[in-house]
């Protein structure tokens, strides 16, 4: 296997509050990687970073072997990165279709025929088929976290950054979930995860990172990196004898 | 309860046009520390703006000290004795540390507490009281924050996750003060993702999931496997 | 189940296309049958519904709210002028080639003034349009401050008869509202009016989705200011007489405009149609009390922005869920998807 | 070559009037983020207020400001109570279309009241007063001007600062939600702001009238020389404001002195030349 991502020392503050530390990490082609870490840890800004909303101070960002660190959002998309929204930003004035007609037409580069079949595959897929007519504005908080992925998967992503889509979701929602999620997967996709339902997490990586104060505290295998005492308690925030 | 300070009867709450609370009932007698927990999204932080009053809600799903203020303005109810100590500081970057205690008492209500009370208990803000807000440290900034909700000498305080962000050691010295505060005959309502923490310094706990109060029990009568399951839901564990 | 079929026709835009003909059918056999001052008023009110529908089209697709596209408007009436007096060209393509020298003027303006936000933004639109003002009233060529007439060849070269004048400006300005209607109308259709439409519901998310969002606002300034310029022509074609203080008037060409786009319902195609009919409806109506109208539009917009900020239309639609023009796709799946329509 | 310095030192002192039509914008700007379109337009209506003043009680203008400033601080609260506070939010768009509408209000109001013809305030002998400071005159109302615009901007500094008012302007600048915890009433703070700003525009607008003519059109001008002096001096930096009302206000003189023609013009292309080479103005505030 090949490295899709590599992240090397990057590091990113706004003022006094730090988001990344000299974070340092390897995803590579066809991997599932999940990321844990208390709030504002910095996941969110990690996220920002590697597609390009936010510049980093220092480090630096390759995507398939490129120097992508100076390249916009937008370009980057193109390249293949893409991602959810923790908090949903749909395209509120239209419909769910044209939600992911816009990730397949712009991001993907389909055009005509092929991005409206692509679109619907995708809205198939994420189940949101039946809402394809509704404008995205009036759907529901769930709803909106479907079309975040939705949308991101209708770029044709090679590497797909999910945001904390299976919060408030009920068992079998969850489930669907972690299906629709291991079946993209299996398709060839990279993905990178944050999410703080662990049990849905651990269904779908290998791997996992824990940051905390912008800081990449440990990585390694999941069910390792579970059982730590370090990570239960910066994570759950339990005595481990509690 | 006849001497419930705060009382919230089905209290639903919007964020938006997304529904964040859902009949959420309880009741929080004078005196009293109760912690509220639960995961992301839960819908503590809107809980906390309904109470304030940053969202406005029908008038008797909130009942302070017996007054419906369901629909009362923010800066009203601050005058009536309820402050908050907000999730992430929020501190006045444009004002001095002095600056931001001294308009944490704006409402002019009397009490025990005075800016030099405030500098007794963290002698550090008195040093740098002249100071930018934001050339703090974290646990500095959240100092000021609580001072600040001090400043207003209110009857029943707010935390919103005061030790979000915080390193464990900080953590330590905000918790080491609050039995302090609280001895001063204030009422708390504690936001904590820190669980252990929440349930060392409060009588009684509520757990919410999804916008809907999932326990709600004695802190010395609750185990770990009943808030796992009121944490996440039930298979969860 | 059967394949999903993607639609964008719906029966009310069927219907609305189908009167649409109708009435452009007869809009355009006026010279037959309306008054002179019918046919005037009517001409005004294609140009204004021109500015209106290339506003909206900056300001409530690529949110870049502007108080200066009198610039444009300007820029267009002095270069039919310019180059009809001096270049010697026919009026229509003085017209046509101010619209492509507005578009290229337009790119290094909107290099500077992009680099303001919101409403600083506009007020830089503002400056700009301010030093195209002062800049032609230094060329003492045109005459300077004080304005100059279009010469009576120039004016012949259109038609030898005052009638036929009358009935090709007439109809240049029903052209100029059609193409500029059909332009928006077909750019918000493509692939790249997806892309803009996305832009104002969420630039963060477009820019995730791949969209360049400072490139396609600068197309949609550099289109919008060149269609601008050339409603701007047809506008002292009209007239016949040209000043700075007229070309460049931040009041008739910008404010009533913006007051005629939230009227009638910004970010959508059919509110300046309506807003443009409502605008002139107040000021025919109240025409004999001098300012007043002035002031009455101006309450009207303000109590339109607070009270319903979606405008006439956007209350239509609310209530019918009516759309004219068929932007919108619709998918039907297993005789599901009329759902909406 | 002593042309040159005075029309140096005429524009810093026309700089001071530029500085006081923009201390009222950078106040409200920075306590609500609202741009106000109507601002020119209001500092007109201080100059026919002025008038109507003068005329009434038969006063100097300058006496007249007992009465003009308070009117104006009032029609401020008012406007900001009764009709901005509801425009202000996220959407830039409410708050600008207001303020239009405003100035279109404005504008012919003030049409009907007192005709299109030109007006002036009379100042009396002050208008041609002039001192001679090494070989140049200098006339006392630039003068005066200028000390009052290094004045307002001192005191609006020092509000801004020292005093309880200024410390909930800043506190709710910084963050209306947490602000309001505090117990301020935010719509009563905005209300008092614009009072501030239009107490300072009633001075700018009766220097205005005593200095030149003036008509109901001439807002829209008025504003961007405001505007233009706020973003060369630095959002959010009243001293910055008036440095960008000096740098803009001695572009002007020198422009003219090259070509009458060339006054306005010359202002407005230093401030295309700031914006291009320093887009955040020459001192901007810097931001903890």
């Amino acid at each position: 296997m090949s490295a899709l991502l590599s992240v090397s020392d990057l590091s990113k503050s706004f003022g006094a509050v730090v988001v990344a530390d000299q974070t340092s990490f390897v995803v590579e082609q066809g991997a599932a990687i999940g990321i844990l870490g208390p709030n504002g840890a910095g996941k969110t800004s990690l996220f920002n970073l590697i597609t390009g909303a936010l510049r980093p101070d220092a480090g630096r960002i390759e995507f398939g072997g490129a120097d992508i660190t100076g390249v916009s959002a937008a370009e980057r998309c193109r390249l293949g990165i893409c991602r959810s929204f923790q908090i949903p930003q749909p395209f509120g004035g239209m419909t769910v279709f044209e939600n992911a007609l816009v990730g397949a037409t712009q991001g993907a580069g389909l055009s005509g025929g092929s991005a409206e079949i692509h679109a619907i595959e995708v809205l198939e897929a994420t189940g949101l088929l039946p809402k394809a007519n509704i404008r995205a504005g009036a759907l529901t908080l769930l709803e909106r976290k479907r079309l975040e992925m939705a949308r991101a998967l209708s770029a044709r992503p090679k590497l797909l950054l999910l945001d904390e889509i299976a919060g408030g979701l009920t068992d079998a929602e969850c489930g669907e979930l972690i299906e629709t999620i291991n079946r993209v997967h299996a398709q060839g996709t990279t993905i990178i995860w944050i999410e703080h339902v662990v049990h849905a997490l651990l269904a779908v990586v290998q791997k996992l990172i824990v940051i905390d104060f912008g800081k990449k505290i440990a990585e390694g295998e999941p069910r390792e990196i579970m059982g730590s005492a370090e990570v239960k308690e910066i994570y759950l925030g339990m005595d481990p004898d509690a | 309860m006849p001497d419930s300070l705060l009382a919230l009867n089905a209290l639903d709450a919007h964020y938006g046009d997304f529904q964040a609370l859902y009949g959420v009932d309880m009741s929080i007698e004078r005196g009293e520390v109760v912690s509220i927990i639960g995961a992301n999204g839960a819908g503590k932080t809107t809980l906390m703006r309904s109470i304030s009053g940053l969202t406005w809600n029908d008038p008797a799903q909130v009942v302070f000290d017996g007054q419906p203020i369901g629909s009362l303005r923010a800066d009203l109810i601050a005058g009536l004795g309820i402050a908050l100590v907000p999730e992430g500081r929020q501190l006045f970057p444009s004002l001095s540390v002095e600056e931001n205690l001294v308009l944490g008492g704006k409402t002019g209500r009397s009490g025990p507490w005075s800016l030099d009370k405030v500098y007794d208990m963290f002698p550090i803000l008195g040093e740098r009281r002249s100071q930018a807000s934001t050339s703090l440290s974290g646990g500095q900034q959240q100092m000021v924050a609580i001072g600040r909700a001090l400043m207003a000498n209110p009857d029943l305080i707010l935390f919103d996750e005061i030790s979000l962000g915080l390193a464990p050691v900080v953590i330590g010295t905000i918790y080491d003060v609050l039995p302090g505060i609280i001895g001063e005959g204030m009422t708390a309502l504690l936001v904590e993702q820190d669980i252990s923490r929440a349930l060392a310094v409060s009588s009684r706990v509520y757990c919410l999931q999804e916008g809907r109060v999932s326990l709600e029990e004695r802190t010395d009568q609750v185990s770990r496997e009943d808030i796992t399951e009121a944490y996440f839901g039930a298979t969860a564990a | 189940m059967s394949a999903p079929a993607v639609t964008r026709a719906t029966r009310a835009s069927r219907i609305a296309m189908l009167v649409a003909a109708l009435v452009l059918a007869m809009l355009a056999l006026a010279p037959w049958w309306a008054g002179r001052a019918d046919m005037r008023l009517m001409g005004e009110i294609y140009l204004y519904l021109s500015l209106a529908c290339l506003w909206n089209l900056m300001a409530g697709y690529a949110g870049l709210v502007s108080v200066g596209q009198q610039a444009y408007v300007g820029f267009g009436g002095y270069m039919l002028f310019a180059l009809t007096v001096f270049g010697g060209l026919h009026p229509i393509a003085a017209i046509a080639a101010a619209g492509g020298l507005a578009a290229a003027v337009s790119v290094p303006v909107a290099t500077l003034i992009f680099r303001l936000k919101g409403a600083y933004f506009a007020i830089g639109t503002w400056v700009a349009a301010e030093v195209f003002r002062l800049s032609f009233a230094q060329v003492s060529a045109l005459g300077g401050g004080s304005g100059s007439s279009l010469p009576v060849g120039i004016v012949r070269s259109l038609s030898s008869s005052r009638s036929g004048r009358e009935a090709l400006s007439y109809w240049l300005a029903l052209g100029a509202a059609v193409v500029v209607i059909g332009t928006i109308y077909l750019f918000l259709r493509s692939r790249r009016g997806l892309a803009l439409t996305a832009i104002r519901d969420s630039e963060a998310a477009a820019s995730g989705l791949g969209i360049d969002i400072w490139r396609t606002k600068l197309e949609v300034y550099v289109v919008t200011s060149a269609l601008t310029a050339v409603v701007g022509g047809l506008i002292f074609l009209q007239k016949l007489r040209i000043s700075p203080d007229a070309a460049f008037s931040v009041n008739d060409w910008t404010a009533f405009v913006i007051f005629i786009v939230v009227i009638g319902g910004i970010g959508t195609l059919e509110g300046p149609i309506i807003g443009t009919l409502v605008f002139f409806a107040i000021r025919e109506t109240l025409a004999d009390f001098g300012t007043i109208y002035l002031m009455i539009l101006g309450a009207v917009a303000i109590v339109v922005m607070l009270k319903a900020p979606k405008g006439i239309w956007g209350l239509i639609r609310d209530r019918y869920d009516l759309e004219l023009f068929p932007l919108s796709y619709r998918v039907h799946y297993e005789g599901k998807g009329r759902k909406g329509s | 070559m002593i042309e040159w310095v005075n029309a140096l030192v005429q524009g810093v002192l026309l700089g001071g009037l530029y500085a006081l039509f923009a201390a009222g914008l950078s106040l409200i700007f920075g306590v609500m983020r609202l741009v106000n379109i109507a601002h020119g337009d209001l500092i007109v209506l201080a100059a026919y207020i002025g008038l109507s003043t003068t005329m009434v009680l038969g006063v100097h203008p300058f006496v007249a400001l007992l009465i003009v400033m308070p009117v104006m601080a009032a029609i401020g609260y008012a406007l900001q109570r009764g009709l901005l506070n509801q425009a202000l939010g996220d959407d830039i768009l409410p708050p600008l279309l207001v303020t239009f509408g405003l100035s279109v209000i404005i504008q012919n109001a003030l049409l009907e009241g007192y005709s299109a013809d030109p007006q002036k305030l009379n100042g009396g002998v002050i208008e041609t007063a002039s001192i001679s400071l090494g070989g140049l005159a200098v006339g006392i109302l630039p003068l005066l001007t200028f000390a009052i615009a290094v004045a307002v901007i001192a005191v609006l500094q020092w509000v801004f600062y020292s005093t309880g008012l200024g410390r909930g302007f800043r506190a709710v600048s910084d963050n209306q939600e947490i602000a309001q915890l505090m117990g301020l009433n935010k719509a009563h703070v905005f209300g008092l702001a614009m009072a501030l700003a239009l107490a300072v525009t009633a001075i700018a607008g009766i220097l205005l009238g005593v200095r030149t003519s003036f008509d109901p059109a001439i807002g829209g001008g008025r504003l961007i020389f405001g505007f233009e002096a706020v973003i060369i001096g630095g959002l959010g930096n009243l001293w910055g404001t008036l440095a960008g009302g000096v740098i803009l206000g001695v572009a002007q003189t020198l422009g003219a002195k090259i070509d009458p023609g060339w006054q306005l013009l010359a202002g407005h292309v230093a401030f295309l030349v700031v914006l291009a080479v320093r887009p955040n103005g020459l001192f901007p505030r810097v931001e903890h």
